[in-house]
């Protein structure tokens, strides 16, 4: 798509607004609706219109899959790293209100990691579904579809 | 010690959980032999915790631990009793007991490059199996049973390498599968839509005055079909054969030795913790549905597999077969009849995990396993042979094996409910069983061997060690029945007469 | 040695010289010798508990509870005593005897032969010893499948397809019938040991107890009762020895060892005499002696023949179990220990003769008694000892299970034992003709002009146990000594 | 009856869409659309946990201090899992079927069907030559 200007053009005054609206997203969870899930399908949907409108080897470039490998790991590690956390001081299992001196504050933090967590990986995971179907290297015809 | 044995019921499931993505990073820096051996550490970690959670519930009391400490009825309960327990040490340590076996086997069977993600996988649907049956939540059941399931739609198509038929037999088990859990999480919402409360224990109470609600027999119905479609309940079982035919051998082994357990688990935890037998539908499900879907399933089962040539699809037919007992234990509703179940919840593992892993030898060697290919393997491949004729006995339920102890109690069961014609019936099936058996040995021993089989030896030694644990274990057990009898005989008195 | 830990050695003393001859596969001879030695010790520790049964101690030994009140449990007793002393002495012979006729055949799988040849013997001594009818069945099983390779021998089709049968019909009736009459039992009873009295007095309908004991009797495929005869001839595909020892001896003595406990200790004989339920037992068992014996007549082959002679005879005992009183019983126990010495001679001889010759046919052994004499003699003599004349010793199990049937008074039974003796002069004594008297088969000896006899190792033990057949008239009393505390 | 039709017009719905989703799995022989029909069946799972959490005059649930009545937030926490559930299933059922396609050559159930049995046949036959 790389002679569809207007395209190129919107999506690159789009993707910044995506981004941030889906850090907004993410960190006002614990007050508004949203949470990690919805952040994460956002910030990914930010990268795959990128490789939809760049190429998918532009996209490889700002994230490598390696990266994504990393990342996937990452956010399902904070999580349950926090919930050991809870264990280590002397609550249960994802327990936040030992995080901090005041439970609330606990709270607070607590769900802010884990949510932290969650949209990291559903972020890297979205992009990696995205990059396994449209790196395949294409095995139907156009007539056949 | 603090700060682990309070805590064991949460990292029974939260080790292996995050042992997962631990698992991912070792395709980084040329790591990837030792993905193996931290699953396998991994493994007997979760073994242990087992261990002691049993021990612990039998000799003093159930454990509930609140994750998150929010009081169980609000938050997400752990609860720990004698029955899950059980099935908890059958999960770990039929992985525990397979991991070793699964070096060498998985080398064989799938691509190097993926090593580290089907070990991740196979950590994932341990997970999943152990959370389902640690977890004292409604709606938790259903998340673990995906999380075990996609990683099992994942393990099934691995086996893509040895037959593209792995391909569709797990895409058919997602298709159905999905369609199961589906039906479980509709019901799991309707009980929720009137009674308010996701928690098992708590859902019981509620329940108590409701038994006219049309809501709730209609909750009840979806959940039992989804765990039927689940642990594959005659005529529901059509994803089952493929799957585990095609499935690369470890997965095969620990499928047919946990997963369907797992379901068979849930279906008890409702059908009497929550619900109980003395609810009229109940009774009637048992005595109109369960009953004669059972016996077809005996027989059925057991007469597809005499024709087949393939012989883990012939041992899937089979666990087809002894599913259709288990569920007859659980419909005859008495003591004797549920001991027979749990009993055969950790026997068919037993035996079934044994076969299996045979069959897994046989593949190794042999790369394929139609009973043509079999000829006179008996004097090539002694031991393994050996084994799979042993646990074979056992399948039939010959005394002495652990096949006889729960064949005893299930006909002790139905002669207690006054149902002798079903006696003779299970009778009748296991005949059968020693008909498909016998072919197999028959082939293996007493045919001429063809030339192609005449420069094969047996498998190494990291591969019989693990398959003969399971035969003897098979024997043990079938002796030395304390512990199982004991813990059997436990649940189904807390089933009967708390319910 | 303490009275139980000979009990205990009795079941493992076979299984340690199975391993013993597993570990020795390389070096034949030795591991001829390790069968021979773990034979003789055996039967020393078998027959030293003898005294100790005969001066009326038990001996019993409770292993493992495996279900409830059902415990891996041995008990020494009369009957078992017998069972186990002719199984254990006949064993020694027969060890012998296999010697010279897989050598003398060449067979494979020499190894593979005896290691289940130990483990038959193991658990017929479980069987023997068994303490409650769980044990019993458990061993029971494991005789059966022991015995399957056995059969399977030879491993061309027809061993396959008559192994087929042998395995197909023993495991189909003992876990179709047998298993369902044992736990009905127990469900009704609460037990299954057994007790002199029998433990189901007073716990069953009576109409239901004839039902209940149709389930046992054909439950007990190994006891061979018509419909369910057919493994036995099946079973003659396997080699010689295994058919003297095990299909002469242990199993098929197993199974109407079996008969007689569940009739004597689960039923108990006065209960089944008060009820009369044994009776349609009379009727089938005095059909399978004749006819098994006019089926006799027509097998040319001469393994088959002894082989319906076997089901023929056996159905004997059963039916001095069906009579429910103790001369009977008496009868009976003492008929498993005279067959047994007289029909392992005849196997014995038939091996002996197929070694020689390779004939299997009747017909084809016109003349041969004069070749090969000693074999011939000891056929006679094992014979007439079956057919029950004096001075051999199945002359006192015949008078005692006429005195059952006349002390019962059912006088057509008489009249049975009459019949399938003249039956047995007929198809047995017709065979000793042929071989002494007929004229020689001029054809036969222009072929295979050079027939002697077989090797020392073929020919002795069929001579010592028609020597035997002969002692044991003599010396009858001590097994009837042995027996009668269980026939009172 | 009209009255109950109407007042439960969202049961209504959910059951409708639930037996379309079953209905297309059953009787579609293309894999893609089968995953389609496995995915209206879901969705409609979804909207029967939201729309039985809806409490009529209830607002949002969040504590701004005044006692008001509000809906109830548990069953949408659950169906954020059972999306992500159905995500995963969706991607890995797709994932499959695009291997299936590329081991196969298409992904009509029919052709699979045949492929598959022609190689059941040959495997037998080549079994006990």
């Amino acid at each position: 798509m790389r002679h569809h200007l207007i395209l190129r053009v919107v999506s690159k005054m789009l993707i910044p607004f995506i981004l941030l609206f889906g850090l907004y997203v993410q960190f006002h969870g614990d007050f508004g609706p949203g949470g990690g899930f919805q952040a994460g399908v956002i910030f990914a949907a930010a990268f795959i219109l990128y490789a939809l409108v760049f190429g998918d080897d532009q996209a490889r470039k700002v994230i490598p899959d390696k990266a994504l490998i990393l990342l996937v790991p990452m956010g399902l590690l904070i999580y349950a790293l926090t919930g050991f956390a809870g264990i280590l001081l002397g609550g249960k299992f994802l327990d936040y209100d030992v995080l901090s001196s005041d439970p609330t504050q606990g709270q607070h933090l607590g769900i802010l990691v884990i949510e932290l967590g969650v949209g990291i990986t559903v972020a890297a995971v979205m992009i990696s579904i995205f990059r396994a179907y449209a790196g395949r290297t294409k095995a139907i015809d156009k007539e056949d579809w | 010690m603090n700060l682990i044995v309070p805590h064991l019921p949460v990292l029974q499931v939260a080790i292996p959980l995050i042992a997962a993505p631990i698992c991912v990073l070792f395709t980084f820096g040329g790591h990837r032999k030792l993905a193996w051996l931290f699953t396998l550490s991994i493994s007997w970690i979760c073994l242990l915790i087992a261990g002691a959670l049993l021990s612990r519930v039998v000799l003093e009391t159930d454990i509930s631990y609140a994750i998150g400490s929010w009081p169980p009825p609000f938050g997400i309960e752990y609860r720990v009793d004698p029955i899950n327990a059980f099935v908890l040490l059958i999960i770990s340590g039929v992985s525990a007991i397979a991991l070793p076996f699964a070096r060498l086997s998985v080398e064989k069977e799938i691509e190097s490059d993926r090593h580290v993600l089907f070990y991740t996988c196979y950590l994932l649907c341990l997970t999943g199996l152990l959370g389902v049956t640690i977890t004292g939540d409604a709606f938790n059941i259903f998340v673990f049973l995906e999380i075990s399931s996609l990683s099992t739609y994942v393990l099934i198509a691995t086996g893509v390498r040895q037959d593209r038929r792995a391909l569709t037999a797990a895409y058919n088990y997602l298709i159905l599968g999905t369609i199961g859990a589906t039906f479980f999480v509709i019901g799991i919402g309707l009980l929720y839509m009137v009674t308010g409360t996701l928690n098992i224990a708590d859902l019981a109470e509620r329940l108590k005055p409701l038994s006219d609600n049309r809501v709730v027999h209609a909750g009840f119905a979806f959940i039992i079909i989804g765990t039927c479609l689940k642990l594959a309940l005659f005529p529901m079982h059509a994803w089952l054969p493929n799957a585990y035919t095609y499935a690369p051998s470890l997965v095969t082994v620990f499928l047919a030795a946990t997963s369907t357990k797992v379901s068979v688990y849930v279906l008890l935890r409702f059908l009497f913790t929550v619900f109980g037998p003395t609810y009229d539908f109940v009774n009637l499900t048992f005595e109109f549905v369960l009953l004669p879907l059972a016996i077809v399933a005996m027989f059925a089962g057991s007469v597809t597999a005499i024709f087949q040539t393939n012989v883990k699809r012939l041992f899937a037919y089979s666990s087809v077969a002894q599913l259709g007992y288990m569920m007859l234990g659980v419909s005859l509703c008495n003591i004797p009849g549920l001991m027979a179940t749990i009993l055969h919840i950790f026997n068919h593992a037993l035996m079934k995990g044994a076969l299996f892993m045979a069959l897994g030898c046989v593949v190794y060697r042999l790369g394929a396993i139609s009973l043509g290919s079999m000829k006179g393997l008996g004097r090539r491949m002694p031991w393994t042979m050996g084994a799979l004729t042993l646990a074979g006995l056992s399948l039939i339920g010959v005394p002495g094996t652990v096949g006889f102890i729960s064949k005893w109690h299930l006909i002790l069961g139905t002669l207690e409910s006054g149902y002798w014609p079903i006696a003779i019936l299970i009778v009748g099936s296991s005949l059968l069983a020693v008909i498909y058996i016998w072919n197999i040995v028959e082939v293996a021993y007493l045919e001429k061997e063809t030339s192609r089989e005449q420069t094969l030896k047996e498998v190494p030694m990291t591969m019989l060690a693990p398959l003969w644990v399971l035969v003897i274990l098979n024997f043990y057990f079938g002796i030395d029945t304390d512990l199982t009898t004991r813990v059997a005989r436990n649940v189904a008195a807390t089933f009967l007469g708390g319910g | 040695m303490s009275n139980q830990s000979a009990l205990i050695l009795a079941i493992l003393i076979p299984l340690l010289g199975g391993i013993g001859i597993s570990l020795l596969r390389r070096a034949p001879n030795l591991r001829e010798a390790c069968t021979l030695v773990s034979s003789l010790v055996l039967a020393f520790v078998v027959y030293s508990l003898l005294p100790k049964i005969l001066s009326g101690a038990t001996v019993s030994f409770t292993f493992k509870e495996i279900l409830p009140d059902l415990a891996l449990e041995f008990n020494v007793e009369p009957l078992g005593m017998v069972f186990a002393c002719i199984a254990s002495g006949l064993w020694i012979i027969n060890s012998l005897y296999s010697i010279g006729y897989m050598r003398g055949n060449q067979e494979g799988n020499q190894t593979r032969f005896y290691i289940y040849f130990t483990i038959a013997i193991s658990s017929s001594m479980g069987i023997a010893f068994a303490g409650n009818m769980f044990t019993l069945f458990i061993f029971y099983e494991i005789l059966t499948l022991s015995t399957y390779p056995l059969v399977a021998h030879k491993q061309n089709s027809d061993a396959k397809s008559g192994a087929r049968i042998y395995l197909g019909l023993l495991i189909g009736t003992s876990i179709g019938f047998q298993l369902v009459a044992i736990i009905w039992t127990y469900l009704i009873t609460g037990t299954l040991d057994f007790t002199p009295a029998g433990i189901l007095k007073g716990k069953i309908d009576p109409t239901l107890l004839p039902i209940l004991l149709a389930l046992y009797m054909f439950g007990i495929g190994k006891a061979a009762l018509m419909p369910f005869h057919r493994w036995l001839p099946s079973a003659m595909v396997a080699p010689t020895p295994v058919s003297a020892l095990l299909h002469a001896v242990a199993v098929v003595k197993a199974g109407v060892f079996t008969v007689l406990k569940v009739v004597i200790y689960i039923f108990g004989i006065e209960f089944l005499s008060e009820t009369g339920a044994s009776t349609w037992l009379i009727w089938v068992a005095s059909f399978t002696v004749l006819a098994a014996s006019i089926v006799a007549i027509t097998k040319d082959n001469l393994k088959a023949r002894l082989a319906y002679s076997t089901i023929s005879q056996l159905s004997y005992i059963v039916l001095g179990a069906a009579l429910a009183n103790g001369l009977g019983i008496l009868g009976g126990g003492l008929h498993i220990v005279t067959h047994a010495v007289g029909k392992i001679t005849l196997f014995m001889c038939a091996g002996a003769i197929y070694v020689a010759t390779h004939k299997t046919e009747i017909s084809e052994m016109t003349g041969l008694g004069r070749k090969m004499p000693f074999t011939f003699a000891a056929f006679a003599i094992g014979s007439l000892s079956i057919i029950g004349l004096p001075p051999f010793a199945g002359t006192w199990s015949k008078w005692y299970l006429a005195l059952a049937a006349a002390n019962a008074e059912i006088w057509t039974v008489i009249g049975v034992y009459m019949l399938s003796s003249l039956l047995n002069v007929w198809y047995l004594l017709s065979i000793v003709a042929k071989g002494f008297f007929a004229p020689a088969d001029e054809l036969s000896d222009r072929v295979q002009p050079k027939i002697q006899e077989a090797p020392i190792l073929c020919v002795l033990p069929p001579c010592l146990t028609a020597l035997g057949c002969l002692a044991l008239f003599f010396f009858a009393e001590h097994i009837v000594e042995l027996l009668r505390p269980i026939a009172s | 009856m009209i009255e109950a039709l109407i007042s439960h017009y969202n049961y209504w719905l959910i059951i409708i869409l639930m037996m379309l989703g079953l209905y297309v799995v059953v009787s579609r022989g293309n894999l893609v659309k089968k995953i389609v029909g496995l995915n209206i069946f879901q969705t409609s799972v979804f909207l029967l946990y939201i729309s039985l959490s809806k409490v009529s005059g209830g607002t949002a649930p969040i504590l701004t201090g005044k006692p008001e009545s509000f809906s109830n937030p548990l069953p949408h926490v659950l169906i954020l899992t059972a999306i992500v559930v159905g995500i995963s299933t969706t991607a890995l059922g797709l994932a499959l079927v695009v291997r299936i396609r590329e081991s196969y050559g298409t992904i009509e159930e029919d052709d699979i069907l045949i492929a598959e049995r022609s190689q059941d046949v040959s495997e037998r036959n080549g079994g006990s030559a």
